[in-house]
């Protein structure tokens, strides 16, 4: 399946890239990331990441749909 | 809207109107300020980098929880992005109540939500010329030795 | 002075820049508003009376209790005196600090004392003709059903 | 020994005085505040009262000294 990706942050400086488009078997959003921190060596796995799936925040753990878009949020710091 | 996004300076006498109600006996603010300093290293000017689309929506939810959780009469947030410069007003919380109690209690729910919660991002331009991404709550809540700000 | 009485509107805003820090991150701000009603009865005016000296001395020992306690930057208290209207801010609390976790410790600390302990007596003019002293925050600690405004 | 009493707000509606000398054996702010409603029959004990003498914030039992002025104040409401 198809699934676009969009990095944020310090995530899109580790990525080098703002988006990118992976076809893969599928799988959940966790597994997701953890491909993507294969492709890009300086992306690093941060505990308070977050995940949102087509603008909705979601958990990395729920299984991703073919054509879903998956935003990997680095740990926040609003205020 | 419960909860936007600015470019510029943040108008805190128009938010707070947008919280007044003669029904009201108490206001509480809470206004986040550029720091000249953070975790030892002098601070020149900030960032903030928002995912609008979901901050928008998670804002909102955020503030409805806080009035339904604390039954408070009015709250509102609006939150900085782009470059900010020391002293600058980075978030603003308002909320208003017929008692204190509540609006300090939702005032601070709110703060601690957007601050955990939603896709916003901080990165501090030191005077040392280095600049960097801060995720100090997050440290904290992992135990670390850092301080909410 | 950390305690003050005014007889004329409080301004907020200087109040604010008494207590701006280039060091502080964050600002809580207490507004106690007249509201429109109490006790079921319909508020027209509100006449605040103040015995000054012990007010500003006690208000004053409040301030730097908080400032000692949560261990805040700045603070300060004004309260008005006189004939006010709906609407208007009794009382303003401001207290600015690194970290926003002790500035709503200690702006809650300053109201709920400034609340209690001074020589301040409000007077309500009900829209009814009727004015009476009000004293509900005593009647709430022993036990009535008052809340705290 | 002599004192003067002065009453604020509700106890000076009750009073119906400001202030007032007063010449008696002495004691306490209690003591000497029981007396006042015998004085005044409007004038009642409220738990939530508090005292001053010579302007600083005093307690119910301390003993008066002769010429020292007591404030009396009804329940405060402050904010």
């Amino acid at each position: 399946m198809k699934n676009k990706v969009r990095y944020f942050a310090l995530f899109r400086e580790q990525a080098g890239c703002d988006s990118e488009i992976i076809e893969w078997q599928g799988g959940t959003a966790a597994e997701l990331f953890r491909m993507m921190t294969e492709k890009h060596q300086d992306l690093k796995t941060e505990a308070a990441a977050l995940v949102a799936v087509n603008d909705e925040m979601s958990g990395w753990e729920t299984p991703l749909d073919d054509m879903d878009e998956v935003l990997f949020f680095p740990p926040v710091a609003g205020g | 809207m419960k909860f936007s996004v600015s470019q510029t300076a943040i108008d805190v006498e128009a938010a707070k109107k947008r919280v007044a109600d003669n029904s009201c006996g108490a206001l509480v603010v809470f206004e986040g300020w550029i720091r000249d300093h953070n975790e030892g290293q002098a601070v020149e000017r900030l960032e903030y980098e928002v995912y609008k689309p979901v901050a928008e929506k998670e804002g909102a939810r955020i503030i409805d929880e806080a009035i339904e959780k604390f039954q408070v009469s009015h709250a509102l947030c609006i939150h900085r992005e782009g470059l900010l410069e020391l002293s600058e007003v980075a978030v603003i919380v308002c909320v208003s109540s017929p008692h204190r109690g509540e609006a300090f209690d939702a005032c601070r729910y709110i703060i601690d939500n957007i601050k955990t919660r939603l896709p916003i991002w901080k990165k501090e331009h030191y005077v040392s010329g280095i600049s960097e991404w801060v995720n100090c709550e997050h440290c904290a809540a992992a135990g670390h030795s850092h301080r909410d700000h």
